[in-house]
């Protein structure tokens, strides 16, 4: 052994503290989830794809200098050109107008529609679970006989009634019983979470039902209901267009990609650059939400936390 | 005695995303043929990881086992690089492993019959009807009753200290040599607790296979190890057989672990000897004694240099600079009660 | 420790229904009192109750009959004000230092959360206040920004202490705290809770199915089986002459660190495991794993008796 | 177990009742003379007969307890307004044979392919064979059916020629719409059956299982798959929810005669006692469909049916 100095042993004098610092950076929760989809490449390339079809939507109607129901019969039917960048319709209408109008239909009703589903859903849930016993019950026995009737067939039913022409009336349809999910899932999450050791610790603290609700309840719900909306707003727009499809939705002279999509299949074997924007549209629409909510889910699930 | 198993500088990394965590840091040591070893220490030591890179069970990635280590079974083969062939039949027909939670360790949608008979026929290349008489005669073994009828439930219909026993019969259906428990008795009752562990050293004696055992309770294996290692911060701080770690050990951790738990004969509330502050992030480089942020005897040396290994006996040995000629004395007996009946 | 009882528990009964006909007896008519300054020690097996009761003592959970007095006011019959000022001076810690923490509140928040109930403090009081109980429980006030998910167990565990402190209770309930932890952390949050009834005067009830720590820090001991109390006494008359069967059984199953000890050591071995105590039967309820039990012990269920100054225990042997 | 089948009877029955009522009452809400399209240029007579022959001229509530008893003891859903004298029952029957070969050949190929799909998904996780798998099952999670089935139709029958466009009646008919109806199902077992996987993966009893020396291949197979598998039989009663709608467009668009086409065509023409009549049709097969998928998946699970056989 090679000698060593006696001074380096003499007794000293440990700070226990010191070995309880957390060596780690500090990171806050939400910023843990950013990084988590950061490090996400698709995810954040869909966001970035989802930013920009909002973008257009907005001010796509106005850059190719046509109004979107504007009718020129002098060019119907007209492929992509210089002019008309996305081509013509059988009405000789800019496609290009068309498309970012009916995005801009399309975009409120999957927005509108997984907004109010959150916020019927979440209400709902939460008093069911707040409440719990026979209340609950009932609740949740009437969202299972209200989703033990598929979907489409509700929303079909409810637009012959409603007559739906307009966006209102078609919202109501989509929306009548489309909370259900999240209603369920929300009750589900919060009754898991009313178990929870740290509600009862709250409780023993004689912290108000209120602040428990708001404090400890509902951020621990947020997480899942992010992702749910992420998954929602994809799922109306997807109703929109079937519902478009079969003839029940918006109504000439507006217009959603849904029904520019079904107008154009009508055509397709022999135009089909008129079917291509409103799909493409649709798809990539649909496929960044959905791969942003696998992202979202990815990063808030708290079990994939290193 | 023949030494089943030699473990060589095992060195073992978790990649995360803020860094290389050194979970396993040159741990060595061996098993001679059914002979018991204890793994003890605290959560986060790296006890488990060592025990599952016996079996290579670690995921990997992210988990790494660092060029150099070795693991040699029955003093030819080195665990580290079989083959996944030879992995295959190496586990369950030459070491076995059972772990904390039987609820979760067993399938749920298979009868425990059919579990433990699967081991057997992969392994013992046993007929169907072969297989079923010898399990039942295993459930016997472990003191399972009505075994005949047993075989056809699900582990949901079992309590928890049945499910265990299944997961020992399972473990042991092959005879291994080598029986890898972690933390087996963790999850269950203290009364249970007991059972299970008069079990383990029955199967022990019968089999004679060799244990490894790894728990946080010191307790658990007064009466049962014939080796015990003591792990902190991914390394081994000190070894000995049970005398030597009950009676004459070194190490100021190991005397935390002993004295850490109240002994019933003492004084009521009189201040237990805990170890204050939290181990180590291994995310860190460590400079000197891992234990010396909360040793209570740490001298500058500790926190500049690693201590080497001291031989106290033949089997005796541990890492500490209380150890070198230069430091001062501390009083074995003043510093462990219950030492001065002795 | 004064003789004032500061906790009586007088009959108390919780029940569950658990589906049609099948009432889950979790406490099943326990009576015993708490003196101020007290430890009094609950241990059992998962199941026996012990956790329920604690937690129907301080009002959690709502009693199916029977009654808890603090300070002689019936705690399950208080108003909303009353109740308010009973929160304040009757805390838990809870056992699973993970699930006991709200993953999404910094550890200030969480300590802070009982200070904003019951006290008016100022920003900088309450941060004051906040930082004080950090420091008691060997914290440092750099955690308090900290997230519950970046903590070990046992520094979780001390948050649960500091909440928990932070009203200033007089009576904890302290329920499994050290189940979950390491042996050699259990030893520190054991000290820490023992430091603090010195210095402040707590009373506590100590709950765990380690029957050695709670022997170490408990004043009097009480042994739950099945819902029911089958021995209470100091806790020195539990270990040095233990008088039910289970109790002795319990004992003999606890691990001593010392293999001579251990190697010479007979353990009652305790056959089966603890029953259902869904519809549990009539009779003493530990009859089925009894050695000593006979045809009365089937039959009539045994009363807690004093055996001794202040050595109760139910059993027809004893 | 017995008694749990009888309860989910019950429960099956009393929502079938409700949608009925609903829809019944819903249809009889709508403002408007429904037999006004036919009816306009009738002289007042003529019209008065038609009134009396669907029981128009009664209240609603004499037409519900009617429609209820006609349905109940014969099963009869009274007669198509636009089409006087043909009866909901017989044509709800004869075209629900046409869709229903063809939903059962999507849900069985949606079903296997999926799964499959999934398992190797999840088995090459982040390798290319995930990405491919995931990649199309996002496309059919994504796209709207009416989009897959034109390109279908385009390629096969208008480009290549392999295929006939539209028809019914040989196996070559059934391909492309059977392909284009089950891509989004297909899409959705195999991002379940994926995530169920990966569940499992983790789970300590594969552990166990690898610890025992079973082969990967026998653990996939033995181990993860069962209870892989066993959640999926949950999501089988929302996906025949979604052949049904898939239905209604891909039999349009294949020009097949099935029941799906033939409910937008009363859509379109407000034909309301064949909107009632298919709509009741296609609730009760959605609500029989979820009870066997229920009771299915509780004599799979043992975790399910042990436990009731115990009591």
């Amino acid at each position: 052994m090679e000698t060593i100095s006696k001074e380096k042993f003499r007794r000293i004098q440990i700070d226990y503290k010191e070995s309880e610092k957390i060596a780690r950076p500090q990171i806050g929760y939400w910023q843990d989830v950013w990084r988590r989809l950061k490090s996400n490449k698709v995810a954040i390339l869909s966001l970035i794809i989802l930013v920009i079809i909002v973008f257009m939507t907005i001010i796509g109607p106005y850059l190719s200098g046509y109004d979107f129901k504007e009718i020129d019969s002098a060019k119907i039917n007209q492929r992509p050109s210089k002019e008309n960048w996305f081509g013509t319709d059988e009405l000789g209408r800019d496609i290009f107008a068309r498309v970012w109008k009916a995005g801009r239909v399309s975009m409120v009703i999957g927005i509108t529609g997984a907004l109010i589903s959150a916020v019927v859903g979440t209400m709902y849930g939460g008093f069911s679970a707040y409440f719990g016993g026979r209340v609950d019950t009932i609740m949740m026995r009437i969202v299972e006989i209200l989703i033990s009737v598929p979907y489409l067939l509700v929303v079909i039913l409810i637009s012959i009634i409603t007559d739906s022409r307009s966006l209102g009336t078609m919202m109501i349809s989509l929306t009548l019983t489309g909370w259900c999910g999240t209603a369920r899932m929300v009750r589900g999450q919060m009754l898991q979470l009313k178990s929870q050791e740290y509600i009862l610790a709250a409780e023993a603290l004689g912290v108000k039902p209120l602040k428990i609700i708001m404090k400890h309840l509902i951020p621990n719900v947020l997480n899942v209901l992010i992702v749910s909306i992420s998954f929602d707003i994809p799922g109306y727009i997807f109703s929109e267009t079937f519902l478009s499809y079969i003839g029940l939705g918006i109504q000439p002279p507006n217009t959603s990609w849904g029904a520019l999509a079904s107008a154009a299949q009508r055509n397709f074997i022999f135009y089909p650059y008129q079917l291509f924007f409103p799909a493409l549209m649709i798809a990539l629409t649909m496929l960044t939400f959905t791969l942003l909510g696998d992202g979202l889910r990815d990063a808030l699930d708290p079990r994939l936390r290193e | 005695m023949d030494k089943i198993l030699e473990v060589k500088d095992l060195n073992i990394s978790f990649h995360t995303y803020a860094g290389e965590v050194k979970a396993v840091r040159g741990v060595s040591f061996d098993l001679n043929k059914g002979e018991s070893l204890a793994l003890v220490g605290e959560s986060g030591c790296g006890k488990t990881v060592t025990a599952k890179s016996i079996v290579r069970l670690l995921k990997e990635p992210p988990a790494e086992i660092k060029e150099g280590s070795k693991i040699i079974f029955n003093g030819k083969e080195d665990v580290v690089k079989m083959s996944k062939k030879r992995l295959r039949s190496f586990r369950g027909e030459d070491v076995s492993m059972i772990f904390q939670d039987p609820m979760t360790s067993l399938n749920p949608t298979m009868t425990i019959g059919q579990q433990i008979m699967e081991a057997l026929m992969i392994h013992k290349g046993m007929q169907k009807n072969e297989a079923k008489k010898e399990t039942i005669k295993l459930l016997e073994t472990v003191n399972i009753p009505n075994a005949e009828e047993r075989i056809n439930h699900y582990p949901h219909q079992l309590s928890g200290g049945m499910r265990q026993r299944v997961m020992i019969a399972m473990a042991l259906s092959c005879n291994p040599k080598i029986l890898i428990a972690d933390e087996p008795t963790t999850a269950l009752d203290v009364t249970i607790q007991a059972q299970i562990m008069d079990l383990l050293g029955e199967l022990k004696n019968k089999f004679n296979t060799a244990i490894i055992l790894i728990t946080h309770d010191l307790g658990v294996v007064a009466n049962f190890a014939d080796k015990i290692q003591v792990m902190y911060a991914g390394e081994i701080v000190e070894r000995g057989n049970r005398e030597e770690i009950f009676y004459k050990s070194m190490h100021p951790y190991t005397w935390a672990l002993l004295n850490s738990v109240p002994r019933l004969d003492t004084e009521n509330k009189e201040q237990l000897y805990a170890l204050r502050g939290t181990p180590p992030d291994l995310i860190l480089p460590l400079k000197g004694c891992a234990f010396s942020s909360r040793c209570e005897y740490a001298m500058e040396i500790c926190l500049e240099r690693k201590p080497v290994e001291t031989r106290l006996s033949n089997t005796h040995s541990l890492s500490c600079w209380l150890q070198h000629p230069d430091a001062p004395k501390v009083n074995r007996a003043e510093v462990l009660r219950g030492e001065m009946n002795e | 420790m004064s003789n004032e009882n500061l906790i009586e528990v007088v009959n108390l009964k919780k029940y569950f229904n658990v589906g049609k006909n099948k009432i889950l007896k979790a406490v099943d008519d326990v009576s015993f009192n708490i003196k101020k300054g007290e430890t009094l020690g609950l241990v059992g097996e998962s199941g026996c109750g012990k956790t329920t009761c604690g937690r129907t003592i301080l009002g959690l959970y709502a009693a199916t009959s029977g009654h808890v007095y603090y300070c002689g006011k019936d705690v399950h019959a208080m108003d909303f004000n009353e109740k308010i000022k009973f929160k304040k001076n009757a805390q838990i810690i809870l056992q699973d230092p993970y699930a006991s923490l709200d993953p999404r509140m910094t550890i200030g928040e969480i300590i802070g959360e009982g200070i904003d109930v019951h006290f008016k403090l100022t920003r900088i009081e309450r941060q004051r206040r906040i930082n004080e109980l950090l420091d008691t429980v060997g914290l440092n006030q750099e955690h308090a920004s900290r997230f519950p998910h970046e903590l070990s167990g046992g520094q979780r565990q001390r948050v649960g202490i500091a909440r928990a402190l932070a009203v200033e209770p007089q009576f904890i309930v302290c329920d499994e705290p050290i189940s979950a932890l390491d042996v050699s952390i259990q030893a520190q949050i054991v000290n820490l809770l023992v430091r603090l009834q010195k210095e402040i005067g707590l009373t506590y009830l100590f709950i765990s199915h380690d029957l050695s720590m709670v022997k170490h820090i408990s004043d009097r001991v009480g042994v739950m089986y099945l819902g029911s109390m089958v021995e209470l006494a100091p806790s020195f008359n539990i270990y040095q002459k233990p008088l039910h069967p289970y109790t002795k059984a319990l004992i003999s199953a606890i691990p001593i660190p010392d293999p001579k000890i251990e190697d010479e050591r007979k353990r009652i071995k305790l056959e089966g495991e603890v029953p259902s105590p869904i519809n549990p039967p009539e009779g003493c309820k530990f009859f089925k794993r009894c050695v000593q039990a006979t045809d009365k012990c089937k039959n009539v269920s045994p009363q807690l008796k004093e055996v001794e100054k202040n050595h109760f225990v139910a059993c027809h042997q004893c | 177990m017995t008694r749990y089948i009888i309860k989910r009877v019950g429960y099956m029955l009393l929502t079938l009742f409700i949608i009925i009522t609903i829809t019944f009452f819903l249809m009889h809400s709508i403002p408007g003379d429904p037999l006004a399209h036919m009816a306009k240029n009738l002289p007042e007579q003529i019209k008065e007969n038609y009134y009396k022959k669907y029981g128009l001229d009664q209240p609603v509530m004499v037409q519900y307890v009617k429609f209820l008893k006609n349905l109940i003891t014969e099963g009869d859903l009274g007669q198509s307004l636009r089409y006087p004298g043909r009866s909901v029952t017989d044509t709800i029957l004869e075209h629900s044979k046409v869709s229903g070969r063809l939903g059962a050949q999507a849900i069985i190929i949606g079903i296997t392919i999926g799964i499959i799909l999934g398992v190797v998904a999840a088995l090459f996780r982040n390798k290319w064979p995930d990405y491919l798998i995931m990649f199309i099952a996002i496309l059919g999670v994504t796209v709207p059916i009416f989009i897959i089935a034109s390109i279908l139709q385009y390629s096969f029958s208008v480009k290549f020629k392999i295929l006939p466009t539209t028809g019914w009646g040989k196996v070559k008919h059934t391909i492309l719409p059977t392909i284009a109806l089950s891509f989004g199902s297909i899409a959705t077992y195999a991002r379940y059956m994926r995530s169920n996987v990966l569940e499992v993966i983790n789970q300590d009893y594969i552990l166990t299982a690898q610890a025992k020396g079973v082969s990967p291949f026998n653990i996939v197979i033995k181990h993860i798959l069962r209870n892989a598998i066993l959640p999926v039989i949950t999501i089988i009663g929302p996906e025949i929810a979604g052949i049904f709608t898939g239905s209604f467009v891909i039999e349009r668009i294949f020009g097949i005669p099935g029941l799906g086409s033939y409910y937008i065509t009363s859509i379109n023409d407000r034909d309301y006692t064949m909107i009632i009549g298919t709509t009741v049709f296609y609730a009760a097969l959605f609500v029989v469909a979820q009870l066997i998928t229920d009771i299915l998946y509780g004599i799979v699970d043992p975790r399910i049916r042990v436990s009731e056989k115990d009591e």
